[in-house]
């Protein structure tokens, strides 16, 4: 069993709090596995680990076999590590075309080039544009991304984490503040995102979850709970009581 | 020893003009270049009352302050207001503008050269301790500006209005969801600001002269003090101040030759290492 | 992606407001043309000020004519701090607005940039406060009516070392007139026998004295040797000097007369009575001229005083009448030049003179006092040294 | 829309020369006809617009804040002069001197200037420039100090073109250098590069995450930059044939950030027209009013800045729009 993404008691504390703690998980390459908990279980902390964003305090990042622990977060890019923000950070400014260029740019080590223009690297070009086609932006693709909806603008986001060629992708929760009409089309792209990239999903919305992922890891203040199938996670008691129970005495 | 008075004083006297400086920029976001024009102004009043209308020097301070913020409210309910949400360089633009245009105005009304400035009695000679000769003039200005900086740090620290003031900066929309004025908290605050920077320039005189190039002349170290006293913060600016004023003093004094360069030296290393300042916030907006 | 509409609209406007521009300046007469370069804006802004008063002044007693010419006085500002305007000023009077002479530059830079266009243009440049010494040799057609920096510092220094001043201490401002005027002073005084007790150069941007102050109280000096630039600097270095009672404790001051010169004496105050410098003009100077120019100059201008920057002015315009009365009204810059080498007269300063080989002033510098003469501060002249040729030449 | 029928036009022509900015560069030529008096003048706006087109791509296309890049222009002013006034007057010499002079110094101080906030960056720029001020003005026998660097002997432009009265050299000298390098600029703002530039202003967080380098980028444009501003700094050096201490000073640093606000940030062009309407209203001002002729500039600055925000590009840019708009409509 070969794993995209591993962790090894990876830790993380902020003064007295511990944000992480000890988790050691393991993702399968080519899985959909999703990583579920409720708020404030150090979610958004442990991606910010896993892109380089953050410096653990103890343990180790390991992608594809290779200890990125120590790699910042454009090194660790390069080695096929791409995430999703879950507030949007794109490029007002810039449109479509050009923001997801500019991504392809960076992959292909174009991202010097000072001379040729932007619309001469027919590849990067032709690369961007198919992967708008794939994503259905091909209509808003010269259109500035400020004028965009929100729906379409979280396609942005993976589209421009795409563009790295990923061999991990981290979603940090794509339907987050979609509006319910605009999501069947963002859940049926992320569906239809290709078997070979590993995708790591960080999400609330159980049918979204359970709709896609086929592994799935429970994380409750900071550590792993338990991990398992859908089917396996679903009956299980202490899980039902972490989200039940939270729900009772909240 | 005595170095290290005359620092303290040029420090203090620093302080006066920079720390309206600091409360502009940081409390308000406000980049106001213009800020040594406001003390030029302060200067040219007091020299005005002193020479010209024989106010003793002791009422000429608090009537120049005043004077000078009311010069400030004008101008901040007229221009200023309209740029609270432009960006930092059309903030240095417009300020910059303002700076040339109170040159030359001062320029023709007062003439380009000098103001003379006569100090009472009491504030000039020495006062000699062993080891320690003291100008009577720069303690006066030692305890003034003391006294202020403690008056500052309660109103802001302490007082209803210093705290409607910082939630104002913090966040004008939810300052006004509770209540606050927010456009008479900023007018105030700005009035404040130019009435230190009028009292500063008035002290000033003695020191640093007066003529009409003196907005632009010592600008660069009200910035210095800014930036390395972190934006915003009183006790930053008092701190910065004294270390700025001690270490030019004291670099002019024992080196010579590089003296000038010890200040901008300092003041780079120290804001690559704490780029938002000594005391400044960690995000300074 | 460019803004293509907004480019046009910017090229139609620059061009509607050139044409109308260059309509303007086509007509010519015949008046005598004297171009000024000066500083009237910036921190030398009152140097510009002065030097204009005196040229004016020189119009207004002569008629507002020079050889029968009327005369036509084009001032134009070069800040005194970025030469490439004084060369931009220069150059645009000489081409554009077709002067037959050159005049003003405040400022040693300035008049440096603008030396090669009176060489090209072969036009007299007349230069009237500039004071480093090499400025003559900078073209031929250089003419200088002001005065030297080592032309003022040689005779304060032999005056000190004559008048029982063995010890000095010399203080002067980091830069390149403050390192000529300390090198001069060093070397005068020595001569004569004096000693140099110690030597500091202040930063140029300096607000603050006191730990000079406190040195020199320390090493006790019979005098100090000052030169910084002049303005607040002066004022506050006096005003520590006496804060800190070393007049008191029998330490004099000697000094180039830039430091006390009327336009700066009040804001100094009385702080500066008693303080001993050199310089080549003083308000109170008695001379039938002087008296004559001073009334002038109170009746144009009551708010400001007449000093020695406005007096270089006033001899500039001077110089001009006589040497163009010499040629007889040729202004051909070969015979102006000829004519004026060698041209002596009596100014409000008193007897001058343009030294024939390096076209620069002789004059006589006189040592004065800080007094108070009827309710006013004065430079009262009390020695003086005749016929002072720049040392600062070979 | 599929594949096959996507319009990609707009990214491929986007940098393609649009008839009004051929009209625009042809104003040198019409100013020198019109202008033969004020070609010093002229020279000195080329120049001036040069060195702001320096500040435009650090300030406008990669958000790095400075009050000092006085710094860059000085150095390569001094570099240039003294290479000159050593013997060796050739002008394009003194250009690649400063050029690589200046870009020495950008690449050293830029790891200073990527980290912390806009006014870290100020100060820290400005500290550097107020350092190398007092340094030159401390050699006073190497840079002649405050009285400034004599001797500077301009051997002719290509052998031929003597550097005279009229200027008439310098200019074409200054206009031909300006047109290179705003070619050179337009190209790059329009490259990959110039593109990872505008994502790096419009979002600095973003980038690491596609996996762009953004410090290297930041030192690579700021080193660019300061290339820009010593050769610039060299023009007006050799066409002045003198160069005094103020060509390191603050105001210079000061004067041409407004000059750079003033025609708008963040498009070549409002750099190169900043420095057209502010020299221009300078000059204009000065000769009818040569004491207090900043009291109309300044109140020019605050006028601009109230109503004309982000610039005379913005200003023209919203004009442009409400006549595209009444165009539109019209159609």
């Amino acid at each position: 069993m070969d794993y995209a993404l591993q962790t090894r008691n990876l830790a993380k504390n902020f003064g007295g709090f511990t944000a992480t703690n000890n988790v050691s998980l393991n993702v399968e390459a080519g899985a959909r596995h999703a990583l579920i908990g409720p708020n404030g279980a150090g979610k958004t902390t442990l991606i910010n680990l896993l892109t380089g964003f953050l410096e653990p305090t103890a343990g180790h990042v390991i992608l594809q076999g290779e200890d990125v622990t120590r790699l910042g977060q454009h090194q660790r890019v390069k080695r096929g590590l791409a995430r999703t923000f879950q507030i949007n950070r794109l490029f007002a400014d810039l449109t479509v075309l050009e923001s997801v260029t500019m991504a392809v740019n960076e992959r292909l080590g174009l991202g010097a080039r000072f001379w040729k223009p932007v619309g001469a690297h027919g590849q990067a070009v032709e690369e961007a544009v198919a992967l708008l086609d794939s994503l259905r932006l091909l209509d808003v693709a010269h259109e500035k991304t400020r004028s965009l909806a929100y729906g379409k603008q979280r396609l942005i986001e993976i589209a421009l984490a795409l563009a790295m060629k990923p061999r991990v992708l981290l979603l940090d929760e794509p339907a987050a503040g979609v509006p319910t009409t605009e999501s069947r089309e963002l859940f049926e792209s992320i569906a239809a995102l290709p078997r070979d990239v590993t995708i790591l999903l960080i999400e609330h919305d159980m049918d979204l979850v359970f709709r896609f992922a086929d592994r799935i890891s429970v994380l409750v203040g900071g550590a792993l709970l338990t991990h398992g199938t859908p089917e396996v996670i679903a009956n299980d008691p202490k899980v039902r009581e972490v989200y039940l129970g939270e729900a009772i005495c909240a | 020893m005595t170095v290290l008075f005359d620092g303290v004083a040029s420090g203090m006297l620093l302080f006066l003009i920079s720390v309206g400086l600091s409360v502009t920029l940081g409390l308000m976001n406000f980049v106001n270049l213009a800020h040594g024009a406001f003390a030029m102004v302060g200067g040219y009043l007091c020299v005005l009352l002193l020479n010209r209308v024989g106010v003793p020097f002791l009422a000429a301070l608090p009537l120049a302050a005043g004077l000078t913020a009311l010069v400030g409210v004008v101008l901040e309910r007229t221009l200023y207001r309209r740029l609270y949400t432009a960006t930092h360089l059309d903030q240095v633009l417009f300020s910059i503008g303002l700076v040339f245009m109170s040159i030359a105005a001062a320029q023709f009304l007062f003439g380009a050269q000098q103001q003379p400035l006569t100090l009472p009695d009491f504030l000039r000679g020495q006062i000699s301790l062993p080891g320690l000769d003291m100008g009577a003039y720069r303690l006066f200005l030692i305890l003034l500006s003391l006294v202020i900086a403690f008056g500052l740090q309660r109103l802001v620290g302490g007082t209803r209005f210093g705290a409607e003031l910082r939630a104002s900066v913090d966040n004008p929309r939810a300052a006004r969801g509770v209540g606050i004025n927010v456009e008479r908290v900023f007018t105030l605050t700005f009035a404040l600001g130019t009435a230190l920077a009028g009292l500063g320039g008035a002290l000033g005189v003695e020191m640093l002269g007066l003529d009409p190039g003196f907005p632009v002349k010592y600008i660069v170290y009200f910035l210095i003090v800014v930036a390395v006293g972190g934006s915003g913060n009183i006790t930053g600016s008092l701190v910065a101040s004294l270390i700025l004023g001690v270490l030019d003093v004291a670099g002019k004094y024992y080196v010579p030759q590089i003296g000038a360069f010890v200040i901008y030296a300092v003041m780079v290393v120290m804001l690559i290492f704490r780029p938002q300042g000594l005391f400044g916030r960690r995000a300074a907006r | 992606m460019q803004p293509r509409t907004s480019i046009a609209w910017v090229t139609a406007a620059l061009a509607a407001s050139a044409l109308s521009l260059a309509a303007h300046s086509a007509w010519a007469a015949d008046p005598l043309k004297v171009g000024l370069v000066l500083p009237m804006s910036g921190p030398f802004a009152s140097y510009g000020k002065q030097i204009e008063h005196g040229a004016r002044l020189y119009l207004q007693q002569s008629g507002g004519t020079i050889a029968g010419r009327p005369v036509e006085l084009i001032v134009k500002d070069d800040t005194g701090v970025a030469p490439e305007i004084s060369k931009r000023a220069a150059q645009e009077l000489v081409v554009k607005d077709k002067v037959d002479v050159l005049g003003g530059f405040g400022l040693t830079p300035s008049a440096f940039a603008a030396a090669p266009i009176a060489t090209e243009a072969k036009k007299p440049m007349i230069v009237m406060n500039a004071a480093a010494s090499a400025i003559t040799t900078k073209s031929n057609y250089v003419l200088r009516v002001s005065h030297t920096l080592p032309q003022l510092t040689a005779p304060i220094a032999d005056w000190a070392v004559k008048n029982g001043i063995r010890k000095v201490y010399t203080l002067v401002a980091d830069f390149g007139p403050g390192h000529d005027a300390e090198a001069q002073f060093k070397k005068t005084f020595t001569a004569g026998g004096g000693e140099i007790v110690g030597e500091v150069r202040t930063p140029v941007k300096n607000p603050d004295f006191a730990p000079f102050l406190q040195k020199i109280k320390d090493i006790k000096p019979d005098a100090v040797f000052l030169f910084v630039p002049p303005g607040e600097q002066t004022v506050a270095f006096m005003k520590g000097f006496v804060e800190r009672d070393l007049a008191k404790a029998g330490i004099r001051i000697v000094a180039t007369g830039d430091l006390t010169e009327e336009d700066i004496l009040d804001a100094v105050g009385d702080n500066a009575l008693g303080l001993i410098t050199s310089l080549q003009y003083s308000e109170v100077h008695n001379s039938p001229e002087n008296a004559a120019y001073t009334r002038a100059y109170y009746a144009a201008y009551p708010k400001d005083r007449p000093n020695y920057m406005s007096v270089s002015g006033f001899d500039g315009m001077q110089l001009i009448a006589r040497t163009l009365e010499k040629t007889g009204g040729d202004v051909t810059a070969d015979k102006f030049m000829a004519a004026a080498r060698g041209m002596s007269w009596t100014s409000p300063r008193g007897s001058i003179a343009i030294d024939p080989d390096t076209r620069d002033i002789t004059q006589t510098i006189y040592i004065r006092k800080v007094e108070r003469v009827d309710g006013k501060l004065q430079n009262v002249e009390f020695d003086a040294v005749a016929n002072v040729r720049d040392p600062g030449k070979p | 829309m599929s594949l096959a029928t996507f319009d990609l036009t707009p990214l491929r022509r986007a940098d393609r020369w649009h008839p009004a900015e051929l009209a625009f560069w042809l104003l040198p030529v019409a100013a020198y006809l019109v202008f033969p008096d004020n070609l010093v003048l002229l020279t000195q706006i080329a120049i001036t617009a040069l060195f702001c087109l320096s500040l435009d791509l650090i300030l406008g296309y990669a958000g790095i804040v400075s009050l000092g890049h006085a710094a860059f222009f000085g150095f390569g002013a001094y570099a240039a002069g003294l290479l000159a006034a050593n013997g060796i007057g050739d002008p394009l010499a003194g250009l690649a001197v400063a050029a690589l002079a200046s870009a020495a110094l950008g690449f050293v101080t830029s790891f200073l200037v990527l980290r912390g906030s806009d006014l870290t960056r100020l100060m820290v720029t400005l500290g550097i420039a107020m350092m190398l001020y007092e340094v030159a003005n401390k050699l006073t026998d190497l840079t002649g100090g405050v009285d400034g660097l004599q001797g500077i002997e301009m051997t002719p432009l290509l052998g031929r073109f003597t550097f005279d009265l009229y200027g008439k050299t310098a200019y074409w000298y200054a206009v031909a250098v300006l047109f290179l390098l705003f070619w050179a600029a337009r190209k790059l703002v329009h490259s990959p590069f110039g593109l990872s530039l505008k994502g790096i202003r419009l979002n600095v967080a973003r980038m690491p995450a596609i996996g762009a380098p953004v410090n290297a980028r930041l030192s690579a444009i700021y080193t660019i930059g300061a290339a820009y501003a010593g050769i610039a700094g060299a023009l007006l050096a050799q066409t002045t044939q003198f160069v005094a201490l103020d060509v390191l000073s603050f105001n210079r640093s000061a004067e041409l950030m407004l000059i750079l606000v003033l025609g708008g940030s963040g498009s070549l062009y409002g750099a190169v027209i900043g420095a057209i309407v502010f020299m221009s209203a300078h000059h204009v001002l000065s000769d009818m009013n040569p004491e207090y002729w900043q009291f109309w500039l300044g109140a020019l600055l605050v006028v601009v800045v109230l109503f004309a925000r982000d610039g005379v590009m913005g200003g023209l840019r919203r004009l442009s729009h409400a006549a595209g708009g009444l165009r539109k409509g019209a159609r």
